[in-house]
């Protein structure tokens, strides 16, 4: 984990190192992409790693020569992780500073943008929104889209994997009750239970408090030795370590909130080793992720997390910036019209803005391959996910892959 | 008009209230004297309904009225004033005394009724208040007022309101000399309109003043009654205010 | 210049609802005695109900109850009907308290009230809440010229509000609930009853809430139960002081400065990497402007003042 | 006997967390809201002092210390000035500092979770039957032993006096010799410097975000409130009801209705006792 005085420096220091790119831009107006994310809020604590990503993406974007000769430019707005904070956060990215794409709202404010987007010909493009709203409601002509899983495809990889992997037919839920945690929770149920599985009983828990125990207590009722625990990460520590402290010592398996390192910084090594968490991936040693696993390692001196959304941010700049190359012209109504064409299969396969730039520029057709998966979406303008993985927190604290299953079959993807 | 009879009122134990009886014809202006702690404002307060009593009956223009709410025993006829006039601070004097009219009272229930108080009400108003010199003061705050004007707003409020019985809790303290003779001259004109009055105070001078008849109390105990000059000469009473406040009694 | 226009529609679009809002706390805690610090419980059933009365019934994906698609003109007098109720219900045990302990308990109301949206799926979809939601007018209008419309319709729900509450405060009613304001046992002895006023108020300033309601449901097309907890409480608390907790034009005033507050400093634009600092630093700005106007204006931008009621009369 | 356990480590986590804060209801007569930012800054402190390595024991004295300090330079800063423009004022004043605080805080620690690295523990045994950890007997023992410091010292020293008398009649305790400033002071000294001890025991038995402030200053009012403001007895005796109301409470009400449950125990009390616990035993001022 960084600590805090390091985080400062850092920023400093990359802000530093930013200023003479702009700077240097001179071939034209910039082209602004706008981030629009909760940097405040519930959200809060995911935002700088989206953040980075994005700053990534534009980066490169920039080496490889700008968008049409014209140099990007990242807006980063604030959503306050509200839903009428993302109606202001969007109405001034697209009116005042006339960003033509918008990537990044999480599950409640891009379903309340979607007929912003489409009035406004900006296609709003989420990174992390697992809501079943957006299920049907995307895809080219709607603006809307989305890079990441949804909960009913994860909802169905978590029970494959529980049972298909683990053996697991009968299993304990824990879940905080949030909007991200409840979806979550609620998408597997009902996949673990139509696939065969048994729920024994489901724990909600009320967010922010500090004490647990008797929860803890009804939990260790049921002698589990599996849990499905779906909380945000305040809750989860809370939960784990009251449990660790009563003796218990379950396996856990966590949903997407808790798949980060501070979880395991926060909750401690010793007891969290062994959870288990599914997350939807490009295939194993897959060139596109481990390109961009690299340079966000070597920019930002800390590897980005399956499963954390960087990718699927980062993807989303790309296949955007490419849609605008595609057509021809930097505006929302060429990325929507295009967006869906750069990134599916059908002309040469490409992970890099760089290559995709020089295929188009040689009339090919291209097929963004992204680092978080192959972003061939769908005519509801979701991804299909090529791969899961299986993440499991090792003795040292590290998430580590201990399995790789092709998911292409699924139900849901 | 005002027949209170044994009325008890006691808090944890201690008896503020033990037995009082007393009475007041229309038309008199009647004294309640007794030293602090004599009982004298828990009496008012169960008489006017802010402290509920716990024994004894009160009849007040032959209605029983022990157990009413204080504003319905207000509405009623019988308003009180406190020790320490305040008013409505942040509501402008002419505020004050619509309050009071008889005609919002019959307006207030209604939400959206009269939002501004026809002509004649506020033309109505000011000539009280001329009557007490405040009526060129009728736009300000109240807490702007200086306080001998807070003590003569009290008295327009209560022509305003046109009470049947006021009861007067310590008109005379704080008060100087000058307008204390103001403060008996308006007693006595609201009277010879037709208001009774019931007035608590230590100050004797006021109270023979004002007075025709007196009670005094001690103990939560009504100790001697009648013409206030033979209450003031009774020897209990002498003793009881020379044993605690000389300077009072010397007053 | 255009974009900007857009932008400052939207902005004072939010502003008009949280001045309607603002208002009804000033008619309340303000002119009235009753400090509220739950407003955003009626504010959330005045929305809650709309949405349950005029969305179409639930997809196959959602539970939620009733979803009639009854036309927005009943769902407007069902959001203030339900509001109102809710505020009876609450003002039944609370209105015997005494300021900060009324305070916590309407504080306490409202959290109730939102764990009930939160965790009773049958009635409101629970956290994944309702979208989707129609805005009126909308299929009249070319969707660039919507911004323009819904903010008139803002505008328009905002000087209904200011109609209603200005009436409302200067009448016989008004002035009874600024004498309770001020000073509750003369208020008595001018035979105001204390508890029966003091509920007519807060039912009212229910329903006005609620019906406010209604409109930041046509702002964001969307309900869910996180955007109904106390920081709204908090921040229509903050914008009413800024402006001048008494005054009506203060409750406007108020509102306004407090959005523009908030969102002139999205504004302030950064280099990518110093984002995630500056949002914070948004925050501590806000506070620092609110110490700020406190410490130079304590009784807010356009604070009470007596009002004049003789003018023209011949002692004036 | 594990819910004995339970409720008697969220009555402490209660306790410390809110009698700084009713001591200055008490002092100062108003709510301030940035209490929970103490806590917060208290969490923060500890954290970074026990990452440039500081001991855990040493660092949250050092942490309360520092936020102690703040608290200081907040009464200086913030709120003597204003001291004559009413509760309200002081009390959106108070408001105002919280955003501050949370921002700064955030703009320099980041928004992600962060936690104290410190061994995970387990419950020790009593009879056999796991107790409590070392941790939350020591927040145990520290919150009964801040409430008992505060009442000897309120009682029994000259400061503690003083600042009753303060309380009670600035007028009369100036007029008595007692400098009400110094006074001040050492409250808020005292009252941040519990708060900030509260935020290093939070962080320790779970973790630190930047919305714990927040989310405890709601409790926090709510337990104040609930004993009858200012009363340090009453926060004590409301800590201890509000945990124990909650744990027994979730025997018949599903957990997820936690938090509500706890507000429907203030509700109800208040009804009961419109003036807080402390009514028990306080009597209650006659009318007007």
């Amino acid at each position: 984990m960084l600590t805090a005085s390091r985080r400062a420096t850092l920023a400093l220091l990359a802000a530093t190192a930013l200023a003479p790119l702009s700077v240097a831009a001179q071939d034209g107006e910039p082209i602004k992409m706008g981030l629009l994310v909760g940097f405040t809020g519930d959200m809060g604590p995911w935002a700088p790693a989206l953040n980075n990503a994005a700053i990534l993406a534009v980066e490169e974007i920039n080496e490889a020569g700008g968008i049409l000769g014209h140099p990007v430019e990242l807006i980063s707005e604030d959503n306050t992780s509200t839903v009428d904070g993302a109606m202001r956060g969007a109405t001034r990215l697209v009116n005042v500073e006339g960003v033509p794409v918008i990537i990044g709202p999480e599950s409640d404010p891009i379903v309340a943008l979607r007929s912003f987007a489409v009035d406004n010909q900006v296609p709003i493009i989420s990174t992390s929104a697992g809501t079943e709203a957006l299920n049907e409601a995307g895809g080219t002509g709607t603006y809307i889209y989305r890079t990441n899983a949804s909960d009913s495809f994860l909802g169905v990889v978590h029970a494959k994997m529980l049972l298909d992997e683990m053996d697991q037919s009968e299993i304990i839920m824990v879940v905080e009750n949030l909007e991200g945690t409840t979806s979550a929770a609620n998408t597997f149920k009902a996949a673990y239970e139509r696939l065969g599985g048994t729920i024994i009983d489901e724990v909600v828990l009320a967010p922010g408090q500090t004490n647990y125990q008797s929860e803890v207590r009804t939990v260790a009722g049921y002698e589990p030795d599996m849990i499905f625990l779906a909380t945000g990460q305040t809750t989860g520590v809370a939960f784990v370590r009251q449990a660790y402290q009563r003796g218990y010592d379950w396996d856990y398996w966590v949903t997407a909130e808790l798949q980060s390192p501070d979880f395991v910084d926060a909750a401690g090594v010793e007891i969290v080793a062994g959870a288990l968490n599914p997350v939807s991936s490009q295939v194993e040693d897959s060139e596109s992720w481990g390109r961009f696993s690299a340079a966000y390692s070597a920019r930002f001196d800390e590897a980005p997390e399956p499963g954390f959304y960087q990718a699927e941010t980062y993807d989303a700049f790309m296949v955007a910036a490419l849609a605008m190359v595609a057509g021809g012209e930097a505006t929302g109504a060429a990325v929507d019209a295009n967006l869906t064409e750069v990134a599916t299969p059908g002309g040469t396969e490409v992970i890099s803005f760089a290559d995709g730039v020089a295929a188009l520029e040689a009339g090919e057709e291209i097929n963004y391959e992204g680092a978080s998966g192959s972003i061939n979406f769908n005519e509801y303008g979701n991804v299909t996910i090529p791969a899961t993985r299986l993440l499991q927190i090792s003795e040292d604290g590290t998430w580590e892959t201990i399995m790789m299953v092709d998911s292409t079959e699924f139900p849901a993807n | 008009m005002l027949d209170v009879r044994d009325v008890r009122l006691s808090y944890g134990g201690v008896h503020a209230v033990n037995g009082v009886s007393l009475d007041v014809q229309e038309g008199e202006i009647v004294g309640l004297i007794g030293t602090n702690g004599a009982g004298k404002t828990s009496l008012f307060n169960v008489i006017t309904g802010f402290t509920r009593g716990d024994a004894g009956t009160i009849r007040f223009l032959d209605n029983q009225i022990e157990g009413s709410s204080p504003a319905a025993i207000a509405a009623s006829g019988m308003v009180r004033t406190f020790q320490t006039p305040i008013g409505f601070p942040k509501m402008t004097v002419l505020e004050n005394m619509l309050v009071f009219s008889h005609k919002e009272r019959s307006e207030r229930r209604k939400l959206l009724g009269g939002a501004r108080p026809d002509k004649a009400l506020i033309a109505d108003a000011l000539e009280i208040l001329a009557e007490f010199r405040l009526d060129g003061r009728a736009d300000i705050w109240v807490q702007d007022l200086s306080a001998p004007e807070m003590k003569m707003l009290e008295f327009a409020r209560a022509m305003m309101a046109r009470p049947k019985l006021m009861l007067l809790d310590e008109p005379a303290a704080g008060v100087n000399p000058a307008l204390m003779e103001n403060l008996e001259g308006h007693i006595r004109s609201l009277r010879d309109r037709g208001v009774t009055f019931l007035v608590v105070d230590h100050n004797l001078r006021f109270i023979s003043a004002v007075c025709e008849r007196t009670y005094a109390m001690a103990d939560g105990k009504v100790i001697a009654d009648g013409p206030t000059s033979d209450v003031i000469a009774d020897p209990e009473v002498i003793r009881l205010y020379i044993g605690t406040g000389p300077g009072e009694a010397a007053a | 210049m255009d974009g900007l226009l857009i932008f400052a529609t939207s902005m004072v679009t939010l502003a008009a609802i949280y001045g309607m809002v603002c208002m009804a706390l000033n008619l309340e805690a303000g002119v009235g005695p009753l400090w509220d610090l739950g407003i955003v419980g009626c504010f959330g059933v005045g929305g809650y109900a709309y949405v349950l009365l005029t969305a179409d019934p639930a997809a196959d994906y959602q539970s939620y109850l009733f979803g009639f698609g009854l036309p927005m003109w009943v769902g407007a007098i069902g959001a203030a009907t339900a509001a109102g109720l809710a505020a009876w219900l609450i003002s039944l045990p609370t209105l015997r308290l005494r300021k900060e302990y009324f305070l916590i308990v309407t504080l306490a109301f409202a959290e109730v009230i939102r764990q009930f949206y939160a965790n009773e799926e049958w009635l409101t979809n629970g956290v994944a809440g309702i979208y989707g939601l129609d805005q009126p007018l909308k299929q009249q209008f070319a969707p660039g010229d919507y911004p323009y419309v819904l903010m008139a319709l803002c505008l328009a729900g905002l000087a209904a509000t200011w109609a209603l509450t200005r009436q409302l405060s200067k009448s016989p009613f008004g002035r009874s609930i600024k004498a309770l304001r001020e000073n509750e046992a003369l208020a008595i002895t001018a035979g105001i009853e204390p508890t029966a006023t003091s509920r007519r108020l807060y039912v009212t300033a229910g329903a006005i809430t609620g019906f406010a309601g209604m409109f930041f449901v046509w702002y964001n097309t969307l309900i869910v139960p996180g955007q109904f907890d106390s920081d709204f409480t908090f921040f229509i608390w903050a914008a009413l002081i800024i402006g001048g907790i008494g005054s009506q034009r203060g409750a406007l005033v108020g509102a306004f400065v407090f959005i523009l507050l908030h969102d002139s400093l999205r504004f302030v634009q950064v280099s990518g990497e110093m984002a995630v600092a500056l949002t914070s630093l948004r925050t501590a700005l806000v506070g620092l402007v609110l110490i700020l106007i406190l410490r130079f204006r304590p009784d807010g931008l356009f604070p009470e003042r007596p009002d004049r009621m003789t003018k023209g009369s011949r002692h004036a | 006997m594990d819910i004995i356990y339970f409720g008697l480590i969220s009555a402490s986590v209660l306790l410390l967390s809110s009698v700084g804060f009713a001591l200055i209801v008490q002092v100062e007569g108003f709510l301030n809201i940035a209490h929970g930012q103490m806590l917060l800054m208290g969490g923060y402190t500890g954290l970074w002092l026990t990452n440039i390595g500081v001991p855990l024991a040493p660092a949250a004295v050092l942490a309360a210390v520092i936020t102690g300090l703040l608290g200081m330079a907040m009464y200086g800063l913030l709120f003597r000035p204003i001291k004559a423009k009413g509760a309200l004022v002081m009390l959106f004043t108070s408001v105002g500092a919280a955003y501050v605080i949370n921002g700064v805080i955030g703009a320099i620690a980041g928004a992600r979770m962060q936690g104290y690295d410190l061994p995970p523990v387990r419950a020790m045994l009593l009879f056999g039957e796991p107790f409590m950890t070392r941790y939350e007997l020591a927040i145990v023992i520290v919150a009964l032993l801040s409430a008992l410091g505060l009442h000897l010292f309120m009682s029994g020293t000259r400061s503690g006096k003083s600042i009753r008398a303060v309380a009670d009649n600035e007028a009369l305790a100036r007029a008595r010799g007692i400098d009400p400033r110094s006074t001040s002071y050492l409250v808020w000294f005292v009252a941040s410097a519990l708060g900030g001890l509260a935020g290093v025991f939070l962080g320790v038995m779970g973790s630190l975000t930047l919305a714990m402030g927040w989310q405890q200053i709601i409790l926090i009012l709510a337990t104040t409130v609930l004993g009858g403001l200012g009363s340090l007895y009453g926060v004590m005796l409301a800590s201890f009801v509000l945990a124990f109301g909650i744990e027994f409470g979730l025997l018949a009400v599903q957990p997820a209705y936690r938090s509500a449950l706890a507000f429907s125990i203030i509700i109800i009390v208040l009804l009961i006792r419109p003036q807080g616990l402390q009514s028990l035993w306080v009597r209650a001022a006659r009318t007007h």
